[in-house]
């Protein structure tokens, strides 16, 4: 980061041991979950964790996956909120007396890049209020909706606005259309 | 042993009762797969509730089996049962 | 901690009519997508309730930990799933059912 | 207090799995069968759960629900290609069919 080209060979090898270092952490804290607070589980934990940490450098992809934090800061709250107000409107239509559905099916063309961002938004997509992800094909998602008159469309951008927050994608692919 | 989430557990059994309906009468076999998804995720709460309720935090293990394998199922329904008819047709409506 | 012990209670009571109108809707939505929207929707947040309200009950890390790890899990399954179950749905020319 | 609801808890669950356990033996569509059985499994792990045997129920969300409702799955294909024409193994193979789209009234939609 601090001097020379990207492919430096210093640069690499901090780059390296920061990933290692964040994967280390990751599962050490995995473990803290799966096996509790007593000390003595550390003494299979420690292994594992290492272990594990090895086996992920070794199988990971060569586009490492990019998460910044303060996209992260940003996004938790978001989606937190979203989701409940989808279970708000899917449980107001269920319980109400009339029938209060209006389905459809909505195409949306993302700019997201292939491969884990991609993926990533059309699952989410599926706990935004009303909208399921029916389809991916390309760039093209295929959303279906529990009632047109919601404004799926402004949800769907501010969801896309906040994946490419969170994956650390720059915002000027999205000029382009 | 607290009561109340025994209680809380007890409001949720017949979620899973009432569900039971749409396995016997859902008209696709992808309707009966999801109320199979249902219980898994109605079991983890009741787990949980339980878990808190009879003060045993083993059974907070057995909600993670829970939810580490209720994909597994779907999954293997998707690709193995539930297949299309031969070729994939990439015509949808609206496109 | 009273304090803490009663809004996870609260939260809990918040959670439960999300898992019975997720089961009506399962049994009242007219077709196969509209019946995922409840289902993956009124699931996760009723389970996001509960396990906020138990980790506030808790009062320790790990059990928040491991709380929140299978809320993580479930999340994880459910939307994959759902995204799957949709798309053989459209595969197979399951129209959706729409308003007349 | 606690007892009492323990009580009801457990009625209410044995009477659902009873009831799980007769249609699934007595239906004849056998994808429905499997389904029940795997929401059997499920139920079964709470019932160990509330005779006090987390082990057994460990088991048994791992075994009976999470390995063989899976496996049956993979093998009703494996039954479905070979009996193919003699039973109707999955009934809504031949309904999916039938919704093969005129497109005009999807797009009216």
């Amino acid at each position: 980061m601090r001097n020379g080209t990207p492919s430096s060979p210093s640069h690499i090898l901090s780059q390296y041991a920061r990933r290692s270092l964040v994967r280390f952490v990751v599962f050490s804290f995995l473990w803290y979950a799966l096996a509790g607070s007593d000390k003595a589980s550390w003494i299979i934990g420690v292994p594992a964790v290492l272990f594990a940490t090895a086996l992920s450098l070794m199988l990971a992809s060569s586009s490492p996956l990019r998460i910044s934090s303060a996209g992260a800061f940003h996004f938790i709250p978001f989606f937190l909120r979203q989701s409940f107000h989808g279970g708000i409107d899917v449980m107001r239509r269920a319980l109400s007396f009339q029938q209060l559905l209006d389905p459809g099916l909505v195409s949306y063309t993302t700019l997201l890049p292939e491969g884990s961002a991609r993926i990533f938004f059309v699952n989410t997509i599926s706990l935004l209020p009303g909208t399921l992800s029916a389809e991916l094909h390309g760039n093209r998602v295929t959303i279906h909706t529990l009632d047109q008159g919601l404004p799926i469309w402004a949800n769907i951008q501010r969801l896309e606005y906040h994946v490419a927050a969170l994956m650390c994608i720059s915002p000027e692919k999205k000029e382009s259309s | 042993m607290s009561w109340m989430h025994i209680f809380f557990a007890l409001v949720l059994l017949p979620a899973i009762g009432v569900g039971m309906i749409r396995i016997l009468r859902g008209p696709t076999a992808a309707d009966r797969m999801m109320t199979a998804q249902l219980f898994g995720t109605c079991g983890v709460a009741i787990l949980l509730l339980l878990s808190a309720g009879m003060g045993n935090p083993v059974l907070l293990d057995i909600a993670l089996v829970f939810s580490l394998l209720a994909a597994l199922a779907t999954m293997t329904f998707i690709r193995r049962t539930w297949r299309g008819s031969g070729k994939k047709k990439h015509e949808y409506p609206l496109q | 901690m009273n304090i803490l012990y009663n809004s996870g209670t609260v939260l809990i009571i918040l959670g439960l009519p999300f898992f019975l109108s997720g089961t009506v809707g399962l049994i009242r939505f007219p077709d196969i997508y509209t019946r995922l929207h409840a289902l993956t929707k009124a699931d996760n947040v009723g389970l996001g309730c509960i396990v906020c309200g138990l980790a506030l009950q808790s009062g320790s890390w790990a059990v928040t930990a491991k709380l929140l790890l299978i809320w993580l899990l479930v999340l994880i399954a459910s939307s994959a799933s759902c995204h799957l179950i949709a798309r053989s749905a459209m595969h197979k020319n399951i129209q959706p059912w729409t308003r007349s | 207090m606690s007892y009492s609801i323990l009580t009801c808890f457990d009625i209410l669950l044995i009477l659902t799995l009873l009831w799980l356990g007769w249609r699934l033996l007595s239906t004849e569509d056998i994808f429905k069968a499997v389904v029940l059985f795997i929401s059997f499994g499920l139920l079964m792990a709470l019932a160990w759960v509330r005779m006090r045997a987390p082990d057994v129920a460990l088991a048994e969300a791992a075994l009976g629900a999470g390995l063989t409702g899976p496996l049956f799955l993979a093998a009703l294909r494996r039954m479905k290609r070979i009996h193919k024409g003699e039973r109707r193994l999955d009934s809504d193979e031949n309904r999916g069919e039938d919704h093969e789209a005129d497109p005009e009234q999807t797009q009216a939609a």
